[in-house]
């Protein structure tokens, strides 16, 4: 097998098994998690043998390897369910319901997905702005004190946890200062004007504890290009300091800097947990958290694929757009 | 900070042609950068603080965990009484809001907590990461395969779910900070570490020096301990400097998420759980382990740069392709 | 019922465990007269009202939610048989007819209830609201796939418990009766004279067979309120309420559903929210909450600010925070100890941990100081503000531990101020004096709710709370003292594992009372009774403190729920 | 005027002194050659003929004067119309020199508009012209390639043409054809000299390779540490040198010409190899580095294995070592069938940098070996190993030194006595000096050669460089694209060439006279054109 196709073709098997294993382990864990499923989906005031009719329902008193199979077949062939005055269909791939709200768990996933994209995505335009722009600024820079202070702001973002750098955010420019409206999530379909003024301050708070990230990289990427043999060919043909940082120096950071962006994103598409939760995005990472401490277990399986799924893909791309950006990269 | 970006700067770090080494060397290097010195002395000042708790907060006359409910007003809260958090010559740094615990005694013994839990957990990750990793990059096809697989399986897994998840299984009576290192090690940052360090492993494994070991008659143990362990230091240790803070910053989040170091004990990460909320009322309360955060990152950083210059001065580039004869150096 | 969300962190109580899913908490104006904020106080129809929460409607199917009188946001949607009082303070903890006519009609010894339906009362698409529509929504709340509400119509009714609901079982349940289109009886397997205010919980609902969904029904429920839902997002993140044009106010006394429009927006983290309310922006300016209360930091804040000030509310609602012992496990088998320990309780810090004097009231009795409860005030073991560690330690010494005495405490990992380490440590602390080293055992929510409500597992010392289902002794007694429902297979709230004859003969003689003054007394009377058997150290009342936007008028809160009712506010 | 005119040229890095009070001429249209070992500053005298030391920390002083131009005191725009636009450099290594992430086109067009202000059609018509200009087939299409789908030839004639593309009057050219094969070098070589007829630029040549410089200009200035040995013509410098460091030089240049090895006395078989194939990668992208070799190594004799890069000598070399399992064929050891590795047969690696561990001491490593073997007896092994170092002309106070303190040569003897160390009875060297000085070079080949005599070794000499493996073998093996082509005693096969492609290689060979180079240089037209 050579060329794409194969490289596609061995990158989704090797995908398929990651997400299997990882389905398994997530049943493992939970199955030995602390706390009575049927009794909290029942609620703590139920008897037990109201207890035993929930459990019953949700198939928690078969074996474990049951319930896996029984998921997998679900996966495949999708299942049928009843609502109580209805036999329902999920389809294939059915990723099971929600002990909790007896949604279909594909459902809540492409629910909470596009708030998970539009926060991670517009994340990463911002970060790198700022990052990339820092970078470059304090490769343009260097020795003197700009570097310095660039270097240091950037580590400032980076070291200060994302709920702390929210809040105040939040404060000072919605609170006090009044320059936009508290964010609360608009759809991308609805109104893309608020989505995005919504989503302002979620992204600035992610991009500014991710910029210091692009920076660092950026700017050794760029020191080591401006170290390298055919920068001093391009010196000794009389080409200038700028035009050897921007046209030499920052092209050879964008391969590192793509593979970077794309494990990035591929982590986000997970749900930035804190964010999502601070600024009240109802995305993947918070509805996961919130999953685990009701020990929804289908709901944390499906999410935990989707996420894995993501981050295969993620860097799946990177090493395509890697190979894209450096030609002398080839995928295996 | 990203897992990815520790990857792409340590693997930076040419390895392909050996510097010229020693530990004196390094350390002459590494003499030569006042900033990574400065770094060095915040870092050294930072552990000492830590190992030194219990003596600091004798000398102030406090502790972390006695409540004082005078120097707060239960009537707003709980709020501070007095100027600058109630700072003063009894409480240097002033008192936590709602309890009036001494908030000098909470950094000092957070800071064992923050930086212990950090480097107990870099130790796991460094560990695993490299065992697995040169194991993947020595191994054969098969184990090989498998090794990476597995790495794969851990950078795919969502580290706080899996933490969450984790942290609820282990029985109470597990120390809570070990439990916690143990965690963010074993789910965290490794995987990418291993892949780097299979990376680094299967281009030192063609090396000469690798290669006359190998003529010389020695086992792939003994080759992966004397030949290729010393070829790695650079790139993991540059890496550490960077998991470390990474690993601070996830106490913090597992804190926030309720699944951190429990209280009483204090940790940076837990004290900025409940102070950012005090961010108007009580800002100090806020700003110290913010601040305490912000300077081990930075130093730790800053000297993880310093010791990556001083392990391999020359910043060559590690996409060269190269004819593999030598360059006249003249 | 499911549990509090994650977002509620950081803030005391956010959300009663046992009224989770209405969210319970307070609010009410610091002075009495129910006032705006702004000139004119007078209230008007029209505008939109916003509701910022913490935690999502997630429950939205009258069968599957668990509330105290009704809930809060689904009582604009559903009407109930009965309902509280909407009125401030102590006024609002009476029971007061709903969709009846009256409070319900006991036979002589009150295992028989009869409700008559008022006339016109009708559903959103305008079809009349039957008895039988009645009978069918609380059938469905038997079905195991709607599970989730209280346990007292299992209980009480004739023939209950092992009914399945009307998905399995379409014979329904002989224990209702409705011999036409607006009388429902209610047969019950003893007396419970307290019945009225078990059918001002959303299981009272009408829901029409023929619109029934089954677990589906909450994307959707059939509105008999004054408000019908146009959006419902999210599972339950995103709520849009409309005016129902069927619900005529002439049927309805209680909902004075002034606003057009409600919008219900959750899922917001617990600051945030109380960040909004005090900058009241926009469309903030007409929000309130029902499910987030000022934490410590923020009410720091809000004293220093005189108009922020003016728009706090504070409410109460009929909650305990306490400690638990197992007089299994030892040394809590001696009394003395347990007093003891009693004695040595440091209320002040552990009010301090909680929120300070104006989030919590030390508590010395395990009733809420509220008078519908039949609130008998005692302090049996006089500890003062700081503690009573002479006493204390005197004590053990006559249980036989003149040295001290190491134990240990078990506590919630969550971030709630009531179970949580904060608490934990503050009791560290004040025992630490009386010569009692505790060591503290923080368990995961999880854990520790299944640890503590085991008979098998149940430590011997720990941090517990209990909250009212109405504003009574009854439901706040009986499931903790009763020694009848001590569960031994299942989930036990028995904590003290009591089972005392003469205990459990007064609480069947109270709930023979129908007249509920003179029940009041006796709970009282009983809970002193059962306060000096030392089984729990009663720590404080939580209070309850809520901003609202400042163009929002007639603030209501009762003290059956602490809430801001929504369903009085104007925002014009 | 001169077109280069060099007076007092100091440079200094640091505590350095790299280059010490040089001076020299450079007429328009001539060409000189700086030669010299490494260390002998010749590389920094082309730098700072373009100004390349400002800012970077080196001082230099005298005066440098460029086509006009005071190199020392002009500006920042001078030096800038300076670079590329009146002299221009072509650097060593072709692969790093040209910026990986763009077309070569591109490249040359950047370079091009900054001296000439054209459009960027323009200058890309320009790039197409001088590629074809060098030779490059097609140029038009292949000026979009970038610099890695090039060979290795090929990317050092497009910097010879990004250096043509602005017509400068000079032309430097650092060490153009080090990194390239034989043949190639030859080609680009005969490029340059081509080139400076049409042109009648002036071309300064800096190398080590006396043979190159030989082939390619009119005068010779030989450097050795940063000061000028002895300078004049071509002919004289080389034919009748003055120096003593000059004849040096050259007669420890390898030479073709020079007397060959008399053949050993045929002796018992030590290694056999039969059929040996090795194939890289797997299914359709498999590719076979060697193919069918079967050789024959005798007791004391020196087999010399040459090829050019690609041509799979290196993976023969490690195959008989048995660092490499071959895919086909086997290995028989004194007889006996043997696979994997064996301390009685040794190799002697190329870079000498990277064949010793940096981070041990020197005596750790060559005691590898001893202690593989089980030896235990600490004071045996240091006796062992200082007798080894002392063996290979190092001394037995070395023992506790790094590698990085030891010169190039002192550290492939290191590696010789890390290879004694085992008993070895074959020692396999893999171009063993091919990264060192000619000077230096002579010596390691005189300690093999002494090595071999005292103990009996048979040796494999895995080169490509034809001079050198005539010098020390008796038989040679010629190889291309996996296969061995020719193989027999050293004086057959130098002398007459069965195979053509031995003959081309012979003809490529750089040779010490001028006059013998224009005479291959028609030789090699002659070949070209067959």
């Amino acid at each position: 097998m050579t060329g794409f196709g194969g490289f596609v073709l061995r990158r989704a098997v090797g995908a398929l098994v990651t997400l299997l294993v990882l389905s398994v382990i997530i049943y493992v864990v939970f199955y030995v998690t602390p706390g009575n499923v049927a009794q909290i989906t029942c609620g703590p005031r139920c008897s037990p043998a109201q207890v035993q009719q929930v459990a019953e329902q949700l198939h928690l008193n078969d074996p474990l390897f049951e319930r896996y199979w029984h998921f997998l077949q679900g996966l495949v062939a999708g299942q049928d369910y009843s609502t109580g005055t209805a036999v329902q269909h999920c389809s294939a791939p059915c990723l099971g319901l929600s002990y909790q709200s007896d949604q279909q768990v594909t459902a809540l996933i492409l629910a909470k997905l596009p708030v998970t994209a539009s926060l991670a995505l517009g994340a990463m335009v911002l970060w790198l702005i700022i990052g990339v722009g820092t970078g470059v600024l304090s490769v343009w820079r260097r020795g003197r004190p700009t570097e310095r202070l660039l270097t240091t702001l950037t580590l400032a973002g980076m070291s200060t946890p994302v709920f702390v750098i929210g809040l105040v955010l939040m404060i000072v420019v919605c609170g006090q200062l009044e320059l936009l409206p508290f964010p609360q999530y608009v759809a991308f379909t609805e109104d893309p004007e608020q989505w995005a003024w919504n989503l302002l301050l979620p992204w600035l708070s992610l991009a500014l504890i991710e910029s210091a990230t692009y920076a660092r990289l950026t700017r050794a990427a760029m020191l080591e290009t401006l170290a390298e043999d055919h920068v001093r060919t391009f010196r000794a043909y009389g080409v200038g300091e700028r035009a050897i940082i921007r046209r030499h120096a920052l092209r050879g950071a964008v391969a590192p800097l793509i593979a970077v962006n794309a494990n990035n994103i591929g982590v986000l598409f997970g749900g930035a947990v804190l964010t999502e939760t601070l600024f009240g995005l109802p995305g993947i990472g918070r509805e996961m958290v919130e999953a685990v401490k009701v020990v929804d277990l289908p709901v944390v399986v499906g999410m935990v694929l989707v996420t894995g799924f993501f981050v295969v893909l993620a860097n799946a791309v990177a090493d395509v757009l890697y190979a894209v950006a450096d030609r002398r990269v080839v995928l295996t | 900070m990203s897992e990815a970006l520790v990857a792409v700067e340590a693997a930076g770090t040419d390895t392909s042609v050996p510097a010229a080494s020693g530990a004196r060397q390094f350390w002459r290097r590494l003499r030569t950068q006042r900033a990574a010195l400065v770094a060095a002395v915040v870092v050294a000042l930072l552990v000492l603080v830590a190992l030194a708790a219990p003596l600091l907060t004798a000398i102030e006359g406090q502790d972390p965990t006695t409540y004082h409910p005078s120097l707060v007003d239960s009537a707003r809260g709980g709020v501070p009484v007095g100027s600058f958090g109630g700072a003063g010559a009894d409480h240097w740094l002033g008192v936590e809001p709602q309890t009036g615990r001494d908030l000098f005694a909470r950094l000092v013994y957070g800071a064992r907590v923050s930086l212990g839990v950090a480097l107990a957990a870099t130790v796991v990750q460094l560990v695993l990461g490299v065992v697995v990793g040169v194991a993947a990059g020595l191994g054969n096809r098969w184990v090989d395969l498998v090794l990476t697989r597995v790495a794969d399986i851990f950078v795919a897994m969502p580290l706080m779910i899996v933490a969450l998840a984790l942290l609820a299984i282990v029985p109470a009576g597990f120390p809570r900070p070990v439990l916690v290192a143990l965690v963010v090690g074993l789910v965290s940052g490794w995987g990418t570490l291993a892949k780097m360090v299979r990376a680094q492993t299967l281009t030192l494994k063609q090396l000469d020096y690798v290669a006359a070991a190998r003529l010389s008659g020695w086992g792939t143990v003994r080759i992966a301990r004397r030949e290729l362990l010393p070829g790695l230091a650079a790139p993991v240790i540059t890496f550490a400097a960077i998991l470390v803070p990474t690993n601070i910053t996830v106490e913090a989040a597992l804190s926030f998420l309720g699944v951190g170091v429990k209280p009483p004990t204090p940790s940076w990460g837990q004290m900025l759980t409940s102070a950012d909320v005090w961010y108007q009322a009580a800002p100090q309360y806020l700003l110290l382990p913010a601040g305490a955060l912000f300077l081990t990152v930075l130093a730790l950083t800053v000297l993880g740069d310093g010791v990556r210059t001083a392990l391999d001065p020359r910043a060559s580039s590690r996409l060269r392709v190269g004819t593999g004869r030598r360059r006249e150096a003249s | 019922m499911r549990q509090p969300s994650v977002i509620a962190r950081r803030v005391a109580a956010a959300s009663v465990s046992l009224v989770l899913a209405a969210g319970a908490a307070a609010c009410g104006p610091e002075d009495n007269d129910a006032k705006g904020a702004g000139g004119d106080s007078t209230p008007h129809k029209g505008g939109t009202l916003t509701v910022l929460n913490a935690n999502p409607q997630q429950d939205f199917d009258p069968a599957r939610l668990y509330t105290s009188g009704g809930g809060n946001v689904p009582s604009l949607v559903f009407r109930t048989l009965t309902t509280r009082n909407r009125e401030d303070g102590a006024a609002g903890t009476k029971v007061v007819p709903d969709l009846a006519t009256d409070t319900g009609r006991p036979n002589k010894d009150a295992t028989v209830w009869t409700y008559t339906l008022k006339k016109g009362l009708k559903y959103e698409d305008g079809t009349p609201i039957t008895s039988a529509d009645i009978k069918y929504g609380i059938e469905r709340s038997f079905a195991p796939e709607l599970s989730g509400g209280a346990p007292y119509l299992r209980d009480w009714l004739v023939g209950a418990a092992d009914y399945q609901g009307p998905y399995k079982d379409d014979k329904g349940l002989d224990a209702i009766e409705t011999p036409d289109e607006r009388t429902i009886v209610f047969h019950l397997n003893k007396p419970e004279g307290e019945f009225p205010y078990l059918a001002t919980q959303t299981q009272f609902t009408p829901v029409p067979k023929a619109k029934d969904t089954g677990t589906k029904y909450e994307e959707h429920p059939v509105s008999s309120g004054p408000y019908k839902v146009v959006r419902n997002e999210n599972d339950g993140e995103r709520l849009v309420l409309e005016r129902n044009p069927h619900w005529s106010a002439a049927t309805d006394a209680e909902r004075k559903a002034y606003p057009d429009k409600v919008d219900v927006r959750s899922g917001l983290d617990s600051s945030v929210i109380n960040q909004r309310l005090s900058a009241s922006q926009g469309a903030d300016a007409a929000a309130v909450t029902t499910d987030t209360n000022l934490g410590p930091a923020e009410l720091a804040k809000v004293s220093g600010d005189r108009d922020l000030a003016s728009r706090v509310g504070t409410g109460h609602f009929g909650y305990t925070n306490y400690i638990a012992f197992n007089p299994k496990v030892k040394p809590f088998d001696d009394v003395k100890v347990r007093q003891a320990i009693s004695y040595a309780i440091d209320r002040s810090s552990v009010v301090n941990a909680a929120g300070g004097s104006a989030l919590a009231e030390p508590a010395t009795t395990f009733l809420p100081n509220q008078k519908s409860f039949g609130y008998t005030p005692y302090d049996l073991f006089p500890a003062g503000k700081a503690g009573d560690p002479a006493k204390a330690k005197q004590l053990l010494k006559e249980a036989g531990h003149p040295n001290g005495l190491t134990v240990t405490l078990t506590h919630s990992n969550a971030r709630d101020f009531e179970t949580s380490p904060e608490i934990a440590t503050a009791i560290q602390d004040a025992l630490k004096k009386a010569g009692i080293t505790v060591k503290l055992q923080g368990l995961e929510e999880n854990d520790y709710s299944d640890k503590i409500h085991n008979v098998k597992t149940e430590p011997g010392f720990f941090l517990a709370h209990w909250g009212a289902d109405w504003p009574s002794g009854g439901p706040f007694l009986a499931p903790i003292f009763d020694g009848r429902q001590i569960v031994e297979d299942g989930a036990n709230f028995n904590t003290g594992l009591l089972n005392d004859k003469s205990v459990n003969a007064e609480i069947d003689a109270i709930n023979k009372l129908t007249d509920l003054d003179q029940a009041a007394k006796r709970w009282g009377a009983l809970d002193k009774k059962i306060g000096e058997k030392a089984l729990t150290v009663p720590l404080f009342h939580p209070v309850y403190k809520r901003l609202y936007g400042k163009d929002v008028k007639n603030i209501v809160i009762s003290d059956w729920t602490g809430v801001l009712d929504v369903s009085q506010v104007a925002v014009k | 005027m001169s077109l280069v005119d060099v007076r007092d040229l100091r440079v200094d890095f640091g505590g350095l002194r790299a280059v010490d009070g040089l001076s020299f001429r450079l007429e328009q249209g001539a060409a000189l050659a700086l030669v010299g070992e490494s260390g002998s500053g010749k590389s920094t005298v082309a730098s700072a003929l373009l100004g390349l030391h400002r800012g970077t920390g080196a001082r230099v002083a005298g005066t440098v004067e460029v086509a006009g131009t005071d190199v020392q005191t002009a500006s920042e725009e001078e030096l800038r119309r300076l670079r590329g636009g009146k002299a221009a450099m072509v650097f060593q290594d072709p692969l790093s020199s040209l910026d990986p992430y763009y077309a070569i086109g591109d490249q040359i067009a950047e370079v091009y508009r900054l001296h000439a202000r054209v459009s960027r059609r323009a200058a890309r018509a320009r790039a197409v012209e001088v590629l074809d200009r060098v030779g490059i087939p097609d140029a038009a299409r292949r000026s979009r390639a970038r610099p890695h789908e090039f060979s290795g030839g090929m990317r050092q004639r497009a910097l010879i043409a990004m250096a043509l593309a602005c017509e400068p009057g000079l032309l430097i050219a650092d060490e153009p054809t080090t990194a390239l094969d034989v043949t190639v070098q030859a080609q680009v070589l005969d490029l340059l000299h081509t080139l400076r007829e049409e042109t009648g630029m002036g071309l300064l040549l800096v190398t080590h390779d006396v043979g190159v410089a030989a082939e390619s200009i009119d005068e010779v200035l030989v450097m050795q540490y940063g000061r000028a040995v002895e300078h004049g013509p071509v002919a004289g410098v080389l034919g009748s040198p003055a120096e003593p460091y000059t004849r040096e030089l050259l007669a420890a240049v390898p030479r073709l010409d020079a007397p060959a090895k008399a053949p050993a006395e045929p002796e018992e078989v030590v290694l056999e190899a039969s059929g040996l194939r090795r194939e890289f990668g797997r299914g359709k992208r498999a590719v076979t580095a060697v193919r069918d070799v079967s050789l024959t190594l005798r007791r004391g004799e020196t087999l010399g294995i040459v090829g050019e890069s690609g041509s799979g000598k290196t993976t023969l070399g490690r195959m008989l070592v048995g660092l490499l399992e071959p895919t086909a064929g086997s290995l028989r050891f004194e007889g006996r069938a043997h696979t994997g590795v064996n301390p009685a047969v040794q190799m002697v690696f190329q870079d000498p940098v990277s064949s010793l561990n940096p981070r041990r001491s020197v005596g750790e490593s060559i005691a590898d070996p001893l202690r593989a073997r089980g030896e235990r007896d600490e004071g045996r092994i240091r006796r062992r190993v200082g007798e080894l170092l002392e063996r290979v002309g190092l001394e037995a106070a070395h023992h506790d030194r790094y590698p990085h303190e030891f010169s190039g040569g002192q550290r492939q003897r290191v590696g010789i006595a890390r290879a004694l160390a085992a008993d070895p009875r074959v020692i396999v060297c893999d171009e063993p000096v091919s990264a060192l000085d000619v000077t230096t070079q002579a010596h390691v080949i005189d300690l093999l050669g002494e090595l071999q005599r005292e103990l009996g070794l048979a040796l494999v000499f895995v080169a490509h460089d034809l001079a050198v493996v005539r010098q020390v073998s008796d038989r040679v093996a010629v190889m291309r694209q996996g296969s061995v082509i020719e193989e027999g005693p050293v004086g057959e096969v130098y002398a007459s060439p069965r195979d053509p492609y031995t003959r081309q290689l012979l003809a490529a060979v750089p040779a010490l006279d001028p006059e013998a180079a224009a005479r291959r240089r028609a030789e090699r037209r002659e070949l070209a054109a067959v």
